[in-house]
């Protein structure tokens, strides 16, 4: 399985800055291994948060994003004690979901 | 204040001195241990073999400077000792191709353990990683000077005219052994470690001399 | 005559390093900008989560976690720890870095072969957990400034042999760490090289290992620093954990005594 | 919405046919309908504003894209989109000389601000776009030229 994600929301006035990363290799299927085959296309394509339990953010990735993954948004109205959940799902159909606790 | 005579520190000192040598740790030969150390620490991986740890003299010598000038005598005999390596181009043709030049310029590949090979066409000369060269690359190192306008600024309008001769092969000398002309260099050897042949060389010469290069403009 | 030619030459190079200057400034600001819009958001964060998780867990075959290793400061003391190290250890009767020391307390602690995690390739089973391992200990002593111990015989010795061990040219290129890392303000490419011969600064050279990889997306322990620091010199290679490796680390963190650590750091 | 709904179930379809085919994992089935295969596979800025059921894209001030001038290395560059006018629908982040133009998409929601920071891998120096789709329709953009630079040792 996966590891876990980190999440940092932090609010300021009525906005929430979250900051993500993501342990993931984002392989784009164009590289070769030190045998000359290529390595497979292993990448995040879908990211989703919630706040509190409620849909606030959707993305589509493709293989051009870096590496253990970084991710940056603001959620309006939110405040400290809420809770932000991030989830991604990748091509092989892996997936992770973690929380934090807006502070 | 009170002066001390300096006799009485040595006095001092000797006696410290004799003391240490009745003590039981003897004093450590660090230089041998050192070579000692490199030999057991390393081994063999790919091309990358331990028969590299074996220092010639110029080698052994600047290490053990520690980055200090030589000795003066010890200088002008490792310069003039890798001058006599320095093979000049067989057919008497200093200059090659200047574009091929610069992608051997750009090229920091070769020798390493991951380096399949240890033939001259699979290694870059590493120019830009210590060198300013052509002005259009930004991502120059500053361990060597910068070369820009390399020719230009030395006067050479011609490369094959009997004056420009002393650069040309000043430069050529400088590309296939640097300690030729700098004991302690940090450049490469490349034509007297095989790292580089005479048509690389070339390339890279007329990169730095010839006037149609984006060097010298 | 080749030496009055060269003479010259140096003069006619340092007028005209005036000019490109301007240049060199404004790529330098443009690499300062890059490297502080990475800074918030180091993914060595990542692996220090895994590094904490992993020093708390029961692992190997004798299903036991890592919290009594002794890291210097008394079994399963972390923080301080690593801006103390490489150090001797009276029960190994050796000076070991981090990386070496790990290997000796997971080997009696947990039963998992040093020898083995040494021979495994950087980035896969042990050695993964490695790299997780030292961004979680190194994280420990974020801030506090490096004070190697030089009270033992063998580490003054060490220190004596990893400055000989950096100073040693030889390979295919006559490459010596020193080569790079002997004097301040050089750069290669457009990387700024710390003089490692003295303290360059909090956070720079010494102070910034570990640290996270752009270019592999990897946390690189000192241990993996070295090994391709001597892959690139074009030298053998060093086996991990090998006494180069220590007595280097010894003699660059003596010399970086004071400066404030801030691994795991950000690196191209 | 109709150009959306049309781009997923053309997406949709396109994976039953790979799965089919034996192409897609079975994994792969799952996700593969709210990912818009097509727009992440297109060459050119032109392709995927076509993927996308987009108009052409116009300059526009009102949008921001930010990243480095340099970037030390490519294999992470720090990318921003956004952009304070009302009525955004989606931005997306794309990099005109990778081999798929097309970076990320964000769809902006009205909990969320229309400003979205990531990392892009870039292959060599490129113009940057940050794209904004507008809910009237019109598509907007702001470029940066990034210089992607040899570091290190180079071996």
């Amino acid at each position: 399985m996966a590891d876990p994600m980190r999440i940092r929301a932090q609010a300021a006035g009525d906005k929430v800055t979250v900051r993500v990363l993501m342990a993931h290799e984002m392989e784009t299927g164009q590289r070769k291994d030190a045998a000359g085959k290529l390595i497979p296309a292993w990448y995040i394509q879908q990211v989703h948060a919630k706040l509190n339990g409620k849909d606030v953010l959707s993305a589509q990735w493709g293989p051009a994003v870096a590496k253990n993954p970084f991710l940056q948004f603001m959620i309006k109205g939110a405040k400290a004690g809420d809770k932000v959940s991030v989830s991604w799902v990748d091509n092989r159909g892996d997936t992770r979901v973690d929380e934090a606790v807006v502070t | 204040m009170k002066q001390q005579h300096p006799l009485l520190f040595a006095a001092v000192a000797l006696i410290v001195s004799i003391a240490g040598c009745a003590a039981p740790a003897p004093a450590i030969d660090y230089d041998a241990a050192t070579q000692q150390m490199m030999k057991s620490s390393f081994r063999d991986q790919g091309i990358a073999t331990v028969d590299r740890l074996q220092q010639d003299e110029a080698d052994a010598a600047c290490s053990k400077a520690q980055g200090a000038p030589l000795p003066e005598a010890q200088r002008v005999a490792i310069e003039a000792a890798n001058m006599k390596t320095v093979r000049m181009p067989s057919d008497g043709q200093f200059l090659g191709d200047w574009k091929v030049g610069e992608q051997l310029a750009q090229n920091g590949r070769g020798m390493t353990w991951t380096d399949a090979s240890t033939a001259t066409s699979s290694n870059g000369g590493n120019c830009y990683n210590c060198h300013q060269i052509s002005k259009a690359e930004i991502s120059y190192g500053t361990i060597g000077p910068s070369l820009y306008q390399y020719g230009k600024l030395r006067g050479v309008t011609d490369p094959a005219s009997p004056a420009a001769r002393p650069i040309v092969e000043y430069t050529w000398a400088k590309l296939w052994n640097a300690k030729a002309t700098n004991a302690c260099s940090d450049m490469p050897r490349f034509g007297h470690n095989k790292l580089l042949d005479e048509a690389q060389l070339k390339n890279l010469m007329a990169l730095l001399l010839d006037p149609k290069s984006p060097v010298n403009q | 005559m080749a030496r009055i030619l060269w003479a010259g030459a140096a003069a006619v190079i340092a007028a005209s390093s005036a000019v490109v200057w301007a240049q060199q400034k404004s790529s330098a600001e443009g690499i300062a900008e890059y490297r502080a819009m990475l800074a918030d958001g180091n993914p060595a964060e990542l692996f220090e989560a895994k590094g904490e998780a992993l020093w708390k867990t029961r692992r190997g075959p004798k299903s036991a976690s890592l919290e009594a290793c002794d890291l210097g400061k008394g079994p399963g003391v972390v923080k301080g720890a690593f801006v103390e190290l490489p150090r001797y250890f009276a029960d190994t009767g050796r000076v070991q870095d981090l990386e070496s020391r790990l290997l000796t307390c997971s080997e009696t602690l947990q039963g998992i072969s040093a020898a083995e995690t040494a021979a495994t390739p950087f980035g896969r089973g042990e050695q993964a957990n490695m790299d997780a391992l030292v961004a979680y200990i190194s994280a420990a002593s974020g801030g506090m400034k490096f004070n190697l111990p030089q009270g033992n015989p063998e580490e003054r010795k060490m220190f004596e042999l990893g400055k000989r061990a950096f100073f040693y040219r030889a390979g295919s290129h006559g490459f010596a760490c020193a080569s790079c890392h002997g004097d301040a303000s050089k750069r290669i490419r457009l990387q700024d090289l710390p003089d490692l011969t003295k303290n360059p600064g909090n956070g720079i050279g010494f102070a910034a290992w570990p640290a996270y990889r752009v270019s592999s997306g990897e946390l690189w322990g000192m241990q993996r620093r070295l090994n391709d620091c001597y892959r690139q010199q074009r030298f053998p290679y060093p086996g991990y954990g090998s006494d180069v490796t220590i007595a280097l680390g010894v003699y660059m963190g003596v010399n970086a005594k004071g400066a404030e650590s801030v691994a795991p750091s950000i690196k191209r | 919405m109709h150009t959306r709904r049309h781009a997923l179930s053309a997406s949709a379809k396109l994976a039953l046919l790979l799965l089919g085919a034996g192409v897609l994992p079975a994994a792969a089935q799952a996700q593969a309908a709210g990912f818009n295969q097509a727009a992440f596979d297109a060459k050119s800025l032109a392709d995927v504003m076509k993927a996308l059921g987009a108009s052409a894209p116009a300059a526009s001030g009102d949008v921001t894209v930010s990243a480095p001038d340099i970037a030390e290395n490519g294999a992470v560059v720090p990318v921003g989109a956004s952009s304070l006018l009302p009525g955004v629908k989606r931005l997306l982040v794309l990099v005109e000389k990778n081999p798929s133009a097309l970076s990320a998409i964000f769809e902006v929601s009205e909990m969320v601000d229309a400003n979205f920071s990531t990392r892009v891998k870039m292959g060599q120096s490129s113009d940057v776009y940050a794209v904004a789709m507008m809910n009237d329709g019109r598509v907007l953009y702001a470029k940066k030229e990034v210089k992607v630079t040899l570091g290190g040792c180079g071996g």
